[in-house]
């Protein structure tokens, strides 16, 4: 249990995935303007994330490994992602019409985001168990979501503020993420 | 005709440049930018993915149905990425190594992608080719542009020589996580400067 | 229906050709991988550790699997009979995990040296356990006895100053050897005495 | 005037004035020869007035601009119209001024004596608006909004003034019989007063609920009254008198005494003047009185520079000329010496937090002026409760970066009913 | 009288209560001088060189910012001399000229004048431009080294590094009261612990910090520490020892209470406070750091902006008077 406590931590905090990884900047910088927006996005990433997680961890385990074709292994985790994303959509639309208008723009940009595919390579390249890879995935995409919910509670403030000209927008929008990612340093080594 | 695959060509290397015009693809820029050497060979990777999938992508953009283009232009683009990384681990395993991660995550750079959809899928093939070419280019002058800024001051050296005496102390904070957010985004604002006149 | 026909056909053509196109990559890049693997990643520290041998462990090696794990040990002979094995363990560093290749001699138990092969430690900080062969030569010659441990923790081993964690992840990956070496041992002397067959 | 304790570890706690015990009478000042009389309406210049330059105009008669103007102004004296020209106030509000020559002879038009009987609510707000005191007679004939309370405000509101207290002490019957004559006009149900905390309760036997006021500012500002003593809380961007209250200030109540009494309107306003040096006169002037001839009473030298305040130092104006006249609902006026003129600065928010610990209404100024700054009202209202802002001026008082938080916060308002107004005509 | 004077015109209210930017930034910087010359006491003229030349050139690369900005110059604010204080303080006496160069630059112009100048910035400077440093050049704070060449009358060990190394022994080599009044290791301006809270208590008294973040931040600590010591007394060194090592007490006082990247209601001011102090005691005891205040403050700027949202609600606000 502590285990998955300590990897559930590393995994938010310490290995953060936007700032410690560096996947899912994209999105980082592009949905981070508004707080709306930004609790928007980390609900569709927690929600695909650990879906893509699980199922790209069994593809691997079940299909790739088996078959001995790991070398397949990025054409069908990008493959299985996009399709889940597309089901999750339709499902959304039809099933949940309230979350899928909450979330429904933020999905296609799903697809194409490095974390979400960055953070199955990982769980595959860590040889998690299927637990830690979901417990992992769930982390990760936790780790996400409070990073973005973070930066643009700083974003509107910078927003309002008299930035010089040059450096408005995604211009201090990163300077302020290296500033996060300084500030995550206080996890470092605590797990 | 010669001048507007020279125009496809160019517009990649200063109007459109990636990733500093068009803010996207940020992951490996920021990521694997600590050295000009993992800078460069990041973006001839990304390079050589963008021409082949350009050019493919071009060549079948009548036979490919608009319904699952996307999902064509994925298992194409996979395809090359994978491509890539067994070159890489055949040839240069060191430089696969440093690069880790980012090389299979070249299939979700949404260049490639972007260039598939919003430019192969509708010009011919050389056309392609020439477009494919500056936006690598583009891209692999800038990762190394940023890589020789953080590798000088945060290692001293420059495609590993020593810039400075053995005294120096490098600036370790420049080749470091929030070094690389950092120096992205005051390479971003000198750029909006030189932009402006 | 002529649209549904045609798009299955594309993406069913294009697939096939995608994973043809990458078996055939693959399996004239397998073996160059493979050796570049051990070159790259393995044989600078085998090379280092098991200096003065007469074979090349890189070829006399074998491999053993406990716990759904599989080791690779690398034999060394001297004037023909092995004299000592070298294989890798895993410990948890400062950024992530460190590989470290142990080499213990076959007939006192004790450490004949450890070098870091993987990690990703920081540059100038952690990175002199690999870079720095002061740090490791405290292994050289330690008994297989009792796990290895900082002063910090109560051990014999100095950490590198300002890179304390990376030095407990180096003494855990070393400590991990001597368990499995423990456990494994008479697996790998009849893996030796088949390997001389 | 700079007052900053040198121990702050809580908000500023500014005292409102109290009237000396034994005050000495109003010294009176003269009926000067010329009258500024003010009219709260924009002056059309492509269109003829009904009073024009040369009229000759009676004592109490009413002066409307156009034929359909509602707003008028009252002459005190008998004399000729001089001049008829704009005038500039606060925020750009544009009012019409006019100048009055007093004639010797002193003809009245008692049009008023013929209502004069009986009090009526209808004729005494078609000729008692501009009474000293200003007696908000109109929002009783509000269809919309049924008032049931009734404020009468012998508390000043503002710091330094002391008009209202004065009155309090000394005319109490008369404030009795202004209550009686109300309470017949209006019929509203609940009539109350605001006192000072060390004020007596002389007058609740005539059924007048006493309110004691704390002398700390903003206590006795009309939503702080509402909220402490009658226990209800404005809403954001509502009056009092959404609420059913009205707050009128104790001198048009004893106005409206003296009128009734005499059965001719009087127009002798009671004022605090204060000097650069804080010293205090209480006088007695005719509306329409140019503050000039009142410094000149009492030797007050103004220099370029110095500021004319009317009102408190927290929520008055400032005018621009020793011309300016005396009005109905003046209750002070203040000479601030240049040196003496806190500086504002463009600086932006730095976010100490005074602002906050200091409002009264817990706006969150240090963000709402940012967004103020932007010209972002809307966000202004609907995030951070621009609308709930009671107009007190501390935060402006205590703000580290001088920022005219103040104004910002007046002119947010102002823009945010321009923006509704556009809205509902779109 | 035909003659008008000009009347200055402007809007309500007239009277101020005199506060200004710069008589605040005087007062801390008064506020910081017990501690700090201490310090040039202690340390030497190598300390007041540190201290001027960061001062100085705070102020200098604010300048050159305001020049290359084409924007109003702002250094009459003392802003940038408040910012370069800090970080002069917080560095150790023997600190290298370029150090202190690059953390001033870093401080002032990335911490501060890029995101529009004073106020706007969402992380406090000082502690950004100490943070860069502290991830660079390491060894620079390493204040045993640092000051290797010393002669102290008192055990010559920078507390916290000793605890990190030596364990919880190391505590008994230190007397609380020997600590608050400066006799251990450290920089300039943080060795002075009786001195820093002199400072403090003057700034709170003077209303220009918010006393609730001190004082929570302070609780944070103590109860932190305390609860670690109850779990194990063998491990883990006591609250007190946590107060006056390291830079808690400038964290506490002049750090944590930096305006722009602060709450200003109460219960993020306590949140805000609270949490800052748990966490520098969480990364002295279980994180990588000998002393966590940069980076537990870093931290708490970071969630600023989020927790200030809770907020008393305003007049009239929700509320239905029928
Ligand atoms: C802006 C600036 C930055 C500097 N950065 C470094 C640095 O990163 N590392 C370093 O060792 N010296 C740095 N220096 C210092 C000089 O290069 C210095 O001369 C050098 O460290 C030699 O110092 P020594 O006299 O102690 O040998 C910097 C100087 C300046 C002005
Ligand atoms: C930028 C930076 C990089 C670091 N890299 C490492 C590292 O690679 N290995 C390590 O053990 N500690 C690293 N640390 C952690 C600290 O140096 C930590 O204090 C140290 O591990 C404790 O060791 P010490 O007691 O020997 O100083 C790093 C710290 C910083 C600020
Ligand atoms: C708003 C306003 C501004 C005035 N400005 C001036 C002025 O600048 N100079 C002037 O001589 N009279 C000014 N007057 C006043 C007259 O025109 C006035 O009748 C005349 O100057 C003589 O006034 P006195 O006898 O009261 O001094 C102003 C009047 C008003 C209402
Ligand atoms: C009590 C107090 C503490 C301050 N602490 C800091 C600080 O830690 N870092 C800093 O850059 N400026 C500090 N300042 C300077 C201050 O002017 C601040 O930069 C502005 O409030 C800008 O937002 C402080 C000022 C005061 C009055
Ligand atoms: S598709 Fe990907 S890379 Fe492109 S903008 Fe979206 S998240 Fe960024
Ligand atoms: S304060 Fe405003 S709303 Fe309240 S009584 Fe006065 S005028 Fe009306
Ligand atoms: S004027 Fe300022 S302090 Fe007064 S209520 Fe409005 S916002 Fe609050
Ligand atoms: S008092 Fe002024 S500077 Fe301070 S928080 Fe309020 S608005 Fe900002
Ligand atoms: S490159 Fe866009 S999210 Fe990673």
């Amino acid at each position: 249990m502590t285990d998955y406590f300590v990897l559930a931590i590393s995994c938010i905090f310490v290995n953060n995935i936007l700032l410690a990884q560096f996947l899912g900047n994209c999105p980082f910088l592009g949905t981070s303007k508004k707080m709306e927006t930004a609790a928007g996005m980390s609900m569709a990433v927690v929600f695909v994330l650990v879906m893509a997680g699980i199922i790209t961890w069994i593809t691997d385990t079940y299909l790739l490994k088996p078959l001995n074709i790991e070398f397949l292994r990025t054409l069908s985790f990008i493959l299985v992602i996009a399709s889940l994303v597309q089901f999750v959509e339709m499902f959304l639309k039809k099933s949940i019409p309230g979350l899928y208008a909450g979330l429904g723009i933020f999905l296609p940009l799903i697809t194409t985001n490095c974390a979400v595919m960055g953070a199955c390579l990982i769980n595959i390249k860590e040889e998690y168990t299927f637990l830690q890879a979901t417990v992992a995935s769930f982390s990760y995409a936790i780790g996400f979501g409070l990073a973005l919910v973070l930066f643009a509670g700083l974003r509107e403030r910078i927003n309002i503020a008299r930035v010089p000209q040059p450096l408005q927008d995604t211009s201090l929008g990163l300077v302020t993420a290296g500033m996060i990612a300084l500030s995550f340093y206080a996890f470092k080594g605590m797990v | 005709m010669a001048q507007s695959i020279a125009k496809e060509f160019t517009k990649g290397l200063w109007a459109e440049l990636p990733p500093f015009r068009l803010v996207l693809g940020l992951c490996p820029v920021l990521a694997v930018t600590q050295s000009v050497e993992n800078g460069i060979g990041m973006g001839l990777a990304t390079t050589f993915v963008l021409i082949c999938s350009n050019f493919l992508v071009s060549l079948l953009r009548n036979i490919i149905p608009a319904k699952v283009r996307i999902a064509c232009y994925i298992v194409i683009i996979a395809t090359f990425v994978t491509i890539v990384e067994l070159l890489m681990q055949a040839f240069v395993y060191e430089l696969f190594l440093k690069l880790g991660i980012f090389i299979p995550l070249i299939v979700v750079n949404c260049i490639v992608l972007g260039r598939a959809e919003a430019f192969a899928g509708k010009n011919a093939p050389h056309m392609a080719i020439a477009d494919g070419l500056g936006m690598g280019i583009g891209f692999t002058l800038s990762l190394g542009a940023l890589g020789a800024v953080r590798e000088s001051l945060g290692a001293g050296t420059i495609l590993g020589t020593p810039l400075f005496g053995p005294d120096f102390q490098p600036f370790t904070f420049m080749v470091q996580a929030p070094g690389a957010f950092v120096c992205l985004g005051l390479m971003l604002c000198l750029m909006n400067l030189i932009g402006k006149k | 229906m002529r649209e549904m026909i045609s798009m299955v056909v594309v993406l069913t053509v294009l697939s096939a050709f995608s994973g043809g196109l990458l078996a055939t990559v693959r399996s004239n890049t397998q073996d160059r991988i493979e050796n570049q693997v051990l070159k790259f990643e393995k044989a600078p520290a085998i090379k280092a550790i098991l200096s003065d041998v007469s074979n090349d462990p890189l070829q006399d090696r074998f491999k053993l699997t406990t716990d759904g794990i599989e080791n690779t040990f690398f034999v060394g002979k001297q004037d023909g009979k092995a004299a000592s094995v070298a294989f890798e363990t895993k410990g948890k560093g400062f950024e992530g995990a460190i590989g470290l290749m142990v080499g213990i001699d076959l007939e006192t138990d004790t450490v004949i040296g450890v070098r870091v092969t993987t990690h990703s430690e920081t540059p100038g900080v952690g990175s002199r356990a690999k870079d720095d062969p002061s740090f490791a030569s405290q292994f050289e010659g330690q008994s297989l006895e009792n796990g290895f441990s900082v002063k910090s923790d109560g051990g014999a081993i100095d950490a590198m100053s300002g890179a304390t964690i990376t030095s407990k992840g180096v003494c855990l990956a070393a400590t991990k050897a001597q368990e499995l070496y423990t456990k494994l041992k008479p697996e790998i002397n009849n893996q030796i005495t088949n390997l001389a067959n | 005037m700079i007052k900053r304790s040198f121990i702050k570890l809580t908000g500023p706690r500014l005292l409102c004035d109290r009237v000396e015990p034994d005050p000495k009478k109003p010294e009176t000042i003269p009926i000067p020869p010329r009258l500024v009389l003010l009219l709260h309406e924009p002056l059309d210049s492509t269109r003829e007035t009904l009073i024009k330059k040369g009229d000759m105009v009676k004592r109490g008669e009413r002066l409307f601009l156009y034929k359909e103007s509602t707003e008028y102004a009252v002459s005190p004296v008998s004399g000729t119209i001089t001049s008829i020209a704009s005038y500039t106030g606060d925020f750009g509000t544009i009012a019409t001024y006019f100048i009055v020559e007093r004639d010797e002879k002193d003809t009245s038009e008692n049009e008023f004596a013929e209502f004069a009987e009986t009090p009526d609510l209808k004729s005494a707000d078609s000729f008692l608006r501009s009474l000293p005191g200003a007696p908000s007679l109109s929002r009783f004939l509000d269809p919309d909004r049924k008032i049931n309370t009734l404020v009468i405000e012998g508390s000043d509101s503002d710091l330094m003034s002391t008009t209202r207290q004065y009155l309090l002490a000394t005319a109490k019957e008369e404030i009795k019989r202004g209550i009686q004559i109300l309470r017949q006009m209006t019929g509203v149900a609940k009539i109350a007063i605001t006192v000072p905390e060390n004020g007596n309760d002389a007058l609740s036997s005539e059924g007048v609920q006493v309110f004691k006021v704390s002398r700390v500012y903003p206590k006795a500002l009309p939503q702080m009254v509402m909220k402490d003593h009658l226990e209800i809380t404005v809403l954001p961007g509502a009056t009092c008198e959404d609420h059913g209250v009205t707050f009128m200030s104790v001198e048009a109540v004893i106005s409206l005494a003296r009128t009734y009494t005499k059965k001719d309107p009087v127009y002798d306003k009671v004022l605090t003047v204060i000097a650069k040096d804080g010293t205090r006169h209480l006088v007695k002037a005719v509306i329409g009185t140019p503050l000039h001839r009142i410094f000149k009473q009492f030797n007050l030298q103004t220099n370029e520079r110095d500021r004319i305040i009317i009102g408190g130092p927290m929520t008055g104006f400032a005018a621009y000329t020793l011309y300016h006249p005396v009005e109905p609902a003046m209750d002070t006026i203040q000479i601030q010496d240049r040196e003496e003129i806190p500086y504002v600065s463009d600086y932006p928010c730095i976010n100490c937090g005074k602002c906050v610990r200091a409002c009264p209404a817990n706006v969150p100024v240090n963000l709402l002026v940012r967004y103020l700054e932007a010209d972002l009202y809307e966000e202004a209202a609907d995030s951070f409760d621009l609308q709930s802002c009671i107009e007190c001026g501390l935060c402006s008082y205590v703000c580290t970066a001088r920022i005219p938080l103040f104004q910002y916060i007046r002119l947010g308002k102002h823009q945010l009913t321009e923006l509704e107004s556009e809205a509902t005509n779109a | 009288m035909h003659k008008q004077n000009k009347y200055t015109v402007s809007h309500a209210p007239f009277w101020h209560d005199g506060d200004t930017i710069a008589t605040m930034n005087l007062n801390l910087i008064l506020a910081a001088l017990p501690a700090a010359i201490f310090g040039i006491l202690k340390f030497g003229a190598p300390a007041l060189g540190v201290l001027s030349l960061a001062v100085s050139s705070a102020i200098l690369w604010e300048l050159a910012f305001n020049f290359i900005s084409k924007r109003d110059i702002t250094i009459a604010d003392y802003d940038a001399a408040a910012i370069g204080m800090l970080v002069g303080m917080m560095l150790p006496a023997t600190a290298p000229w370029w150090i202190v160069l690059i953390g001033t630059l870093i401080a002032v112009v990335v911490g501060k004048m890029i995101y529009g100048g004073i106020g706007g910035n969402p992380f406090n400077p000082a502690v950004v431009g100490i943070a860069v440093l502290l991830v660079s050049w390491k060894q620079i704070f390493d204040f045993d080294a640092a000051l290797l060449n010393y002669e102290f009358g008192f055990t010559a060990l920078a507390p916290l590094a000793a605890l990190k190394h030596q364990g919880v022994a190391a505590m008994d080599l230190f007397q609380t009261r020997d600590l608050a009044m400066g006799c251990q290791v450290g920089s300039i301006g943080t060795v002075f612990g009786a001195g820093i809270i002199l400072g403090g208590i003057y700034l709170i008294l003077r209303g220009y910090i918010r006393w609730e973040i001190s004082l929570s931040y302070v609780a944070g600590i103590l109860l932190t520490a305390f609860l670690f010591r109850l779990v194990n007394p063998d491990i883990y060194a006591s609250p007190l020892f946590h107060l006056f090592t390291g830079y808690t007490l400038l964290g506490a006082f002049f750090l944590a209470t930096e305006n722009s990247s602060s709450p200003v209601n109460l219960v993020p001011m306590i949140i805000y406070g609270a949490m800052g102090g748990v966490m520098t005691i969480l990364i002295r005891n279980i994180g990588s750091y000998p002393d966590g205040t940069v980076f537990a403050i870093l931290l708490i700027n970071l969630i600023n902006p989020l927790i200030d949202r809770i907020r008393p609600k305003a007049l009239g606000k929700g509320v239905n008077n029928a």
